[in-house]
């Protein structure tokens, strides 16, 4: 298993991440890459720049977890995420999910649960700067209930 | 008791701080029992804490809940739901 | 929506496609891209390659169809599909799946019904080289499965 | 009628070709009635079509079922199940 989580002020490169979960090996059938970008409206309201605040000892910590979790729920070859912080402007990349498997659906799923579990539980807080000034996003209930599903015992599809 | 306690996003703008040591008063056993507490210390903290059912907590870097007890903590966290990802 | 379909014998880079869909933009808020890789055994026999033969007339017809149904089901920003075929040698990419959207949700499901549909539906049969003499893959009742999720109306996550 | 017959994979690989031109017989409606009446071709079309159920068809390159009407069509073709991806 090679599992990579990283917190940084940095851009990231996904193809080079990606690249790392497969190079030099012909076990990995699949790979699925997430990569969250920063938009340049929330809400309809035009943004000027997001600013990601986190919780430094608590994140990477909590991440690493749901990355061992992952891995213990489907047959991963591989899992990276990498989550950004500070001030980011529309365009740029925010958050990297990566993740390897012999097949698909494992590959997939895995994918989709770390994105749920970054947006719901991870010690992350974006503040929005635009014309009005600056506001806190607010959480979503579409998010929680994507969360949820993956609080029953996961089937292997 | 001495624990530390830190604040992020709008509870941090709130109160003006991202943290501080706190000498925990007998009787305050709970995270809810905390928050209560916490805010009838000043208007800052009134502001901070005036919905507490949307504010969630960590113990020691792990989330709980309101009834989450206390004794024993060196770190506690106090949040906005979070919007990472 | 930018959409791109290839059918192609030459290796594809999985990096430069999946930013052509976002370049220059700043609506894409979620990029999910999807790798098939080779790999180097068959139901735990070892492979020396794949042999990826196609109906060269259907199969890129098949793929714009389904392309053009993830953009009705799904709010879609982008999407491409790229599918190899001829020989390709254990490590080698065969098929990339890039979908961009405002929100992952629906970026991620595009992908995973983009790839059902060519698992099961598309005009491709791979023949393995082994050790044993060639032979071709069979069909996987699980990836048949998968793909018949889609065919009931989708809920909008 | 004249229709432009296609094979892939094993189909292909058991009949010996690719393609062919065939001159449909009067009564072969249907594409589970072509493939009987190809079965009885020869040694090779019956070791191609022995197990009809399996075999997937198409007309003029859409996916159509073994009781599908072939009236009209210009390219028919036979395959095993997809396994592309």
């Amino acid at each position: 298993m090679r599992t990579t989580v990283r917190l940084q002020r940095e851009p990231f490169e996904p193809a080079a991440e990606a690249a790392k979960l497969s190079a030099g090996r012909t076990d990995v059938g699949a790979l699925v890459t997430f990569t969250g970008i920063c938009r340049a409206d929330e809400n309809g309201a035009a943004i000027t720049a997001l600013h990601l605040e986190h919780y430094p000892g608590m994140a990477e910590a909590e991440i690493t977890r749901h990355v061992e979790e992952a891995c213990t729920r489907w047959p991963l070859l591989g899992a990276t995420v990498i989550h950004r912080y500070g001030r980011l402007l529309p365009g740029e990349n925010i958050v990297l999910v990566v993740t390897a498997s012999s097949h698909r659906q494992a590959a997939f799923a895995a994918a989709e649960f770390l994105m749920d579990y970054l947006k719901t539980r991870a010690p992350f807080w974006k503040l929005v700067e635009k014309a009005g000034g600056p506001s806190w996003v607010e959480a979503k209930a579409v998010d929680d209930a994507a969360a949820e599903r993956w609080s029953k015992p996961a089937p292997l599809r | 008791m001495t624990v530390k306690v830190l604040y992020f996003a709008w509870v941090r703008e709130r109160l003006g701080k991202a943290q501080e040591e706190i000498e925990l008063p007998p009787g305050i056993d709970t995270i809810g029992q905390l928050m209560s507490w916490l805010a009838d210390r000043g208007e800052q903290y009134a502001y901070a804490f005036e919905r507490p059912q949307v504010i969630r907590a960590a113990i020691d870097r792990n989330h709980v809940r309101a009834d989450a007890r206390i004794e024993g903590a060196r770190e506690i966290a106090f949040f906005p739901p979070m919007t990472g990802g």
